[in-house]
C-alpha cells in the first residue's frame, strides 16, 4: 500500500524508552525537539502513551529490572511498529559489556537480544543530528520495506 | 435539482467535507504558529511547507492496529470516537460559511451548539470512564471538573451576543450584526475576551489542557485509544477547533457578511469567513503559546471568582445598553 | 478532606513515563486529587557499576565512573581522578586545577539550564522550555568545542586535564558567557514576572529548614531552605579555593526558590569562568602518575549541579581498585523528596504538583539505584 | 508579559533550526577536536595491542592482516570516549568528525 507507507514514513511518532541509561542519551534525545534541530519538521512528536507510538526509542543499558517493563510497553505499541537503539549502550551494552568476561551481571548486553532493532546510532551520547540521521535512515527503512 | 444541491450543500461545501479539510488545515497552522513562536519551523516536509501533515498522521493511524484495552467497558469505548465526529460534524452544520445561514438553520441553533459543547465535553467524560485504567479515569474527572468551571461563562457570553441582537438564532445574530456593526464592538468586547478564555478550556489547550496534561497523566482520557479509534478522535478535536474559532467570528466578528460586491458575494463571504476564522485561531494559538499550565483547583477557581461575574456583569452591560 | 479509605486508590506514576525521563516508580497514594503517601522504587536503573569497577583497571574504570551520569559526568570523573590521586599523594599542575574549575561550571550552567527547561516543561509552559535549550545548545556548543564532546567529554584525566584551552576558545568561551548572562538575566526576570509560573510554582514542595537539615538534603534543594552549604566553600577542591564565589541560598523552602537559587548560582558560574580563563596560570596539563595505585583509602567531596557528591575508593596495591564507593547528590535528596510529596495538614499535594515537586530537587536517579529486585522463582 | 514579547520578536527573529540533513553537513559547525568515527593510519601501527587493553568496553580487537596484528574497531560498543588514541604510543588512531553511524545492521558497524 504506498499510501500507507508513505503516511507511516511522514509521522513516525516517537515513544522514548529509558531502560537505566545514564542521562547522556535522554537529554540528546529531548534536545532533538527543540528549536535547533526540531524534529517536528519529520512530522514526529514524542508521545507519552505506548499506545499513541509507532517507533520505540531505547536509551541505555537494558537492566534487569526494567526488561518486562520494556517488553510489556513494547507488546503495547499497535502494529507496525518500529524499533531504534539509542547510544552503544543500548545497542551492546557499551561500558557495562565489558565486566571481566562479558557484560555486567545486571545488564542485558544488547536490545537486539530482547527485541527486534530497525536501527541503530551508535554514539556516546550520539549528537542530536546523529539521532536525526538515525530517524532518517529509520524512515528510508519504512518507506522501502514493510 | 433542488435535491443535488442540498446533497452538494451538506456533504461536500460547506458540508463534512470542507469542514474536515479545513480541520486539517487549522491543525496545520495551529502547529506551525506554535512552532514559529518557539523559533522552530514545524512540519516541512510532509507536502510543500508541510501543508499534508495532518492528514499524513490520520491515514497513519487510520491504516494503524486498532487496540481495545482488555477491562474497558467495549461498547462504549468504542462508539465514543464515532459519537464526537458526528457530534461535531453536525453541530457545524450550523455555521454560516456562504450566507447569514449555515446549511441548517432554525429558531433555537445557539441553543444547540451550547448544548453540543457540553455534550463533547460528557463523550469525553465517557471515553476516559469506559477506559478504566487509572490515567483516563483521572483525566476524566478533570473533564468534569472543568466543564463546571467554564461552562456557565461560556453561555453567558453567548447570552450576551443573543440578548444585544434579540434572537436566538444563529442567521439573525449574522444579520443584526451587518445592520448594527460586528458585536465585538459594543459592549460584547468583554464577553468576547471571556468567550475566548472558555473555548480554551472546552478546547483542552494550554492553560488549560488540564485532562490530558502530558506530564502528569500521559494523554490522559485518550491514553488507552489507538489507531482508528485515535484518529477520529484527534479529526473530532480537530473539528472542535474549527467549530469553535468559527463560532467566535459568527458571533463576534459578522460571520461571513462583509463588504463586496453584489455579484461577488458567493466567494467573498467564505473568503471572509475564513479570514476570521483563521484570525481567531491565530489568537488562539498565541494563547497556547504564552502559558503555563494552570492546575485544576486554580482553573476552577480562577472561572468563579473572576471569569463568572464579569460574565455577569457583561450581560448586565448588555440588558442596559439594549433598554437605552 | 475526609480520610474515607474506599477513595484513596495507588496511581503509579513511571517507571516509563512523560515526566520523568527515566525509569522510576513513584507509586502515589492518591486520595481525589491529592496525595497522602508515595512509595519509590529506583531500582530501575541498577547496573551494577560498583561491581563492574571492580573489574576494569584505573584507566578503564575513569570511563566507568563518567558513565554513571550523563549530566554530571564531569563531577564524576574529578571525584575518581582526586580518590586516584590523593591515593598518589601527588599534586596536579595548577593550569590543570584552574581548567577544571572551568569545565564543572560550564556543566554547572548546562545542567541548571537543562533543569530550569524541565522545570518548564513540567508546568506544561512549552515555549519557555524551548527557549531555556536553544540558549542552552550555545553552552553544548562551548563544551564540544573544548572538549571533543556534547555531554559526555572525557576531559578529566588521571593526573590532570586531557586538553588545553586555546586562546581561540577562550575568546568564544567569554564571548558565550556574556550571551549566556544576558539570556539568564531574562530568564530569571521572566520567572519573576510570569504569574502562571508562580502559581505553579510558589508554595509547592515545602522544606523546612529543619527538615531539610535532618533529612540531609544536599546541593540547590538545600540552599534552597536557607542553609548555607557548598562543598566548594566548605571543602576546596581543585582551583576553588583561588575562585571566589558566592554560595546562593533562599529563605523560600519551595520549588520557586529552588528555581531562583539555580538561576543565581547560574550567574555565579558564568563569573567563575571568567574569571579563570583571565587567570588561567601557565604550565602542564598532566602529572603522569603509575598504573599501580597505593593501597589505602580515600573520600572526596564535590559539589556536581545537583549538590554533594560523594566517591569512596579503597586501593589494594594492584592497578584496579579494590572497592568503589559512590553516594549522589540525588540519592540524598529522596528522603526530603519523599516529605515534600506527603500532604499534611494544610498543606496539600495535588496530583498536577508531582512532577514540579519532583523536577524541583532535579532528580535523576541513574547515580541512584542501589538495589535490585530478585524474583525467587 | 515579558514571554509574550519575547514570543513576537522571536516570530520575526529567523528560525533557530538548521536543516539538518536536507540541507546538508556543511550547515553544521563541528569543532576540530570533536570525536566521531576513528580512523587507523595502517603504518603507523605496530600491533602493540595496548589500545585494546585500554579499551574501557572492549570496543577494539586485534587481528593479523599480511602487514601483522592490527585492531579493528566495534563502533556498536565503542563510546567515543579517545583513551585509544591516548593510549597508542605511535599516535596511529585518530579521530574523524563523522558522526552519521547509525546503521540497520550491528554486523556492519567496524572500523577496519
Ligand atoms: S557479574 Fe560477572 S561479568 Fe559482571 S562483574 Fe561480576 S563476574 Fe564480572
Ligand atoms: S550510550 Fe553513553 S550516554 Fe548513552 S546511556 Fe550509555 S553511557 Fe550514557
Ligand atoms: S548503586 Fe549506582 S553506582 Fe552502585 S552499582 Fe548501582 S548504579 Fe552503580
Ligand atoms: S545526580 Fe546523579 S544522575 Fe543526576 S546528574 Fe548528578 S550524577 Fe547524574
Ligand atoms: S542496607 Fe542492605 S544494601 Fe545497604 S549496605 Fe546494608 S545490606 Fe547492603
Ligand atoms: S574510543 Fe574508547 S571505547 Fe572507543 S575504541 Fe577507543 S578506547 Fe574503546
Ligand atoms: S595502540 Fe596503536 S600501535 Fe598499538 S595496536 Fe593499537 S593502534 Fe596499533
Ligand atoms: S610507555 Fe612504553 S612501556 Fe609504557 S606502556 Fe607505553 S609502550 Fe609500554
Amino acid at each position: 500500500m504506498g499510501v500507507q507507507r508513505w503516511a507511516m514514513g511522514r509521522s513516525p511518532w516517537v515513544l522514548h524508552f529509558n531502560t537505566g541509561s545514564c542521562n547522556g542519551c535522554d537529554i540528546e534525545v529531548v534536545a532533538t525537539l527543540t528549536p535547533r534541530y526540531d524534529i517536528e519538521r519529520f512530522g514526529i512528536f514524542l508521545k507519552g502513551s505506548p499506545r499513541h507510538a509507532d517507533v520505540l526509542m531505547v536509551t541505555g543499558p537494558i537492566t534487569r529490572q526494567v526488561k518486562d517493563r520494556l517488553i510489556r510497553v513494547y507488546e503495547q505499541m499497535a502494529e507496525p511498529k518500529f524499533v531504534v537503539a539509542v547510544g552503544s549502550c543500548c545497542i551492546s551494552g557499551g561500558v557495562f559489556s565489558n565486566c571481566g568476561k562479558g557484560a555486567c551481571y545486571n545488564v542485558y548486553a544488547g536490545l537486539d537480544s530482547l527485541l527486534p532493532v530497525d536501527a541503530y546510532v551508535p554514539g556516546c551520547p550520539p549528537k542530536p543530528e546523529a539521532i536525526i540521521d538515525g530517524i532518517t535512515k529509520l524512515v528510508k527503512k519504512i518507506k522501502e520495506e514493510k | 435539482m433542488d435535491v443535488i444541491s442540498s446533497t452538494f450543500q451538506l456533504f461536500i461545501f460547506p458540508g463534512f467535507l470542507f469542514f474536515i479539510l479545513l480541520s486539517f488545515l487549522f491543525e496545520w497552522v495551529d502547529r506551525k504558529l506554535y512552532a514559529a513562536m518557539q523559533r522552530r519551523i514545524g512540519p516541512l516536509y510532509t507536502g510543500p511547507l508541510g501543508l499534508l501533515q495532518p492528514i499524513a498522521d490520520f491515514i497513519k493511524l487510520i491504516k494503524k492496529e486498532d487496540l481495545t484495552p482488555k477491562y474497558s467497558d467495549k461498547k462504549i469505548f468504542n462508539s465514543v470516537p464515532l459519537l464526537m465526529c458526528a457530534l461535531m460534524l453536525t453541530v457545524m452544520l450550523i455555521l454560516p460559511v456562504a450566507g447569514e445561514s449555515g446549511v441548517i438553520s432554525f429558531t433555537g441553533d445557539v441553543i444547540f451548539a451550547i448544548a453540543a459543547m457540553t455534550l463533547f465535553c460528557i463523550l469525553i467524560f465517557l471515553a476516559g470512564f469506559s477506559s478504566m485504567s487509572p490515567y483516563p479515569l483521572l483525566g476524566a474527572e478533570r473533564a468534569v471538573l472543568l466543564l463546571l468551571g467554564f461552562e456557565i461563562p461560556l453561555m453567558l457570553s453567548i447570552a450576551g451576543c443573543c440578548i444585544a441582537s434579540g434572537s436566538i438564532e444563529v442567521s439573525a445574530i449574522v444579520s443584526w450584526q451587518a445592520s448594527h456593526g460586528w458585536n465585538i464592538f459594543g459592549p460584547q468586547l468583554l464577553g468576547f475576551a471571556i468567550f475566548l478564555v472558555a473555548i480554551q478550556a472546552e478546547l483542552e489547550r494550554i492553560p488549560f489542557d488540564i485532562p490530558d496534561a502530558e506530564q502528569e497523566i500521559v494523554a490522559g482520557w485518550m491514553t488507552e485509544y489507538s489507531g482508528r479509534k485515535l484518529a477520529l478522535i484527534r479529526m473530532a478535536r480537530n473539528l472542535e477547533l474549527v467549530f469553535m474559532s468559527a463560532l467566535a467570528a459568527t458571533l463576534y466578528l459578522g460571520g461571513p457578511m462583509g463588504l463586496a460586491p453584489h455579484w461577488a458575494e458567493g466567494i467573498a463571504f467564505p473568503v471572509y469567513f475564513l479570514l476570521k476564522t483563521v484570525a481567531i485561531l491565530l489568537i488562539l494559538t498565541i494563547i497556547r503559546g504564552i502559558f503555563a499550565r494552570v492546575r485544576i483547583d486554580q482553573m476552577v477557581a480562577f472561572a468563579w471568582r473572576y471569569l463568572i461575574p464579569l460574565s455577569f456583569l457583561q450581560v448586565a452591560l448588555t440588558l442596559i445598553w439594549r433598554l437605552i | 478532606m475526609s480520610s474515607s479509605y474506599e477513595r484513596i486508590f495507588n496511581l503509579p506514576l513511571g517507571p516509563q513515563h512523560p515526566a520523568l525521563k527515566e525509569p522510576v516508580l513513584l507509586d502515589l497514594k492518591v486520595e481525589g486529587e491529592h496525595v497522602v503517601d508515595v512509595a519509590l522504587d529506583v531500582s530501575y536503573n541498577h547496573r551494577g557499576m560498583e561491581k563492574a569497577a571492580e573489574y576494569r583497571t584505573y584507566v578503564q574504570d575513569l570511563y566507568l565512573i563518567e558513565r554513571i551520569c550523563g549530566i554530571c559526568n564531569i563531577a564524576h570523573t574529578l571525584s575518581f581522578c582526586q580518590c586516584v590521586e590523593g591515593l598518589h599523594g601527588k599534586e596536579i599542575p595548577e593550569r590543570a586545577k584552574y581548567l577544571r574549575v572551568i569545565a564543572e561550571e560550564l556543566e554547572r550552567i548546562q545542567s541548571h539550564l537543562l533543569w530550569l527547561g524541565v522545570a518548564a516543561h513540567e508546568i506544561g509552559f512549552d515555549t519557555f522550555f524551548m527557549y531555556i535549550w536553544l540558549d542552552r545548545e550555545i553552552s553544548l556548543d562551548l563544551m564540544e568545542e573544548f572538549a571533543g564532546n556534547r555531554i559526555t567529554t572525557s576531559y578529566n584525566a588521571i593526573g590532570g586535564v586531557k586538553r588545553d584551552m586555546t586562546p581561540e576558545v577562550a575568546n568564544k568561551m567569554k564571548k558565550g558567557m556574556d550571551k549566556l548572562e544576558e539570556r539568564v538575566k531574562f530568564y530569571k526576570k521572566v520567572v519573576l514576572s510570569e504569574r502562571t509560573v508562580m502559581k505553579r510554582t510558589m508554595g509547592i514542595g515545602i522544606l523546612r529548614r529543619d527538615a531539610a537539615i535532618q533529612l540531609n538534603a544536599v546541593g540547590p534543594t538545600l540552599r534552597a531552605s536557607g542553609v548555607d552549604m557548598d562543598a566548594r566553600a566548605d571543602d576546596p577542591y581543585a582551583a576553588h579555593s583561588l575562585v571566589p564565589f558566592k554560595v546562593v541560598t533562599d529563605d523560600g523552602c519551595d520549588a520557586f526558590s529552588r528555581i531562583i537559587v539555580r538561576l543565581d548560582e547560574t550567574l555565579e558560574s558564568i563569573n567563575m569562568i571568567r574569571y579563570c580563563i583571565e587567570k588561567l596560570p601557565p604550565g602542564p596539563l598532566l602529572q603522569r602518575l603509575p598504573r599501580r595505585v597505593p593501597a589505602g583509602d580515600f573520600l572526596t567531596r564535590v559539589e556536581a549541579p545537583r549538590g554533594e557528591l560523594v566517591h569512596f575508593l579503597r586501593a589494594d596495591g594492584s592497578d584496579k581498585p579494590y572497592r568503589y564507593k559512590v553516594k549522589t547528590p540525588t540519592f540524598s535528596n529522596l528522603a526530603p523528596l519523599r516529605e515534600m510529596l506527603r500532604s499534611k495538614g494544610k498543606y496539600v499535594v495535588n496530583v498536577a504538583d508531582v512532577p514540579v515537586i519532583l523536577a524541583s530537587i532535579d532528580p535523576c536517579f541513574s547515580c541512584t539505584s542501589r538495589n535490585e529486585v530478585v524474583k525467587s522463582s | 508579559m515579558s514571554i509574550f514579547l519575547e514570543a513576537c520578536r522571536s516570530l520575526l527573529k529567523p528560525k533557530a533550526t538548521l536543516r539538518y540533513p536536507l540541507g546538508g553537513k556543511d550547515l553544521l559547525q563541528i569543532p576540530d577536536g570533536y570525536r566521531g568515527k576513528m580512523a587507523l593510519k595502517r603504518e603507523a601501527c605496530i600491533g602493540c595491542t595496548i589500545c585494546e587493553k585500554d579499551c574501557p568496553s572492549s570496543a577494539i580487537t586485534i587481528i593479523t592482516d599480511q602487514k601483522g596484528k592490527r585492531p579493528v574497531f566495534y563502533l556498536d560498543r565503542c563510546m567515543f570516549c579517545g583513551q585509544c588514541k591516548e593510549s597508542c604510543p605511535t599516535k596511529a588512531i585518530s579521530f574523524t568528525k563523522d558522526f552519521e553511524n547509525a546503521s540497520y545492521d550491528r554486523k556492519t558497524m567496524e572500523v577496519r
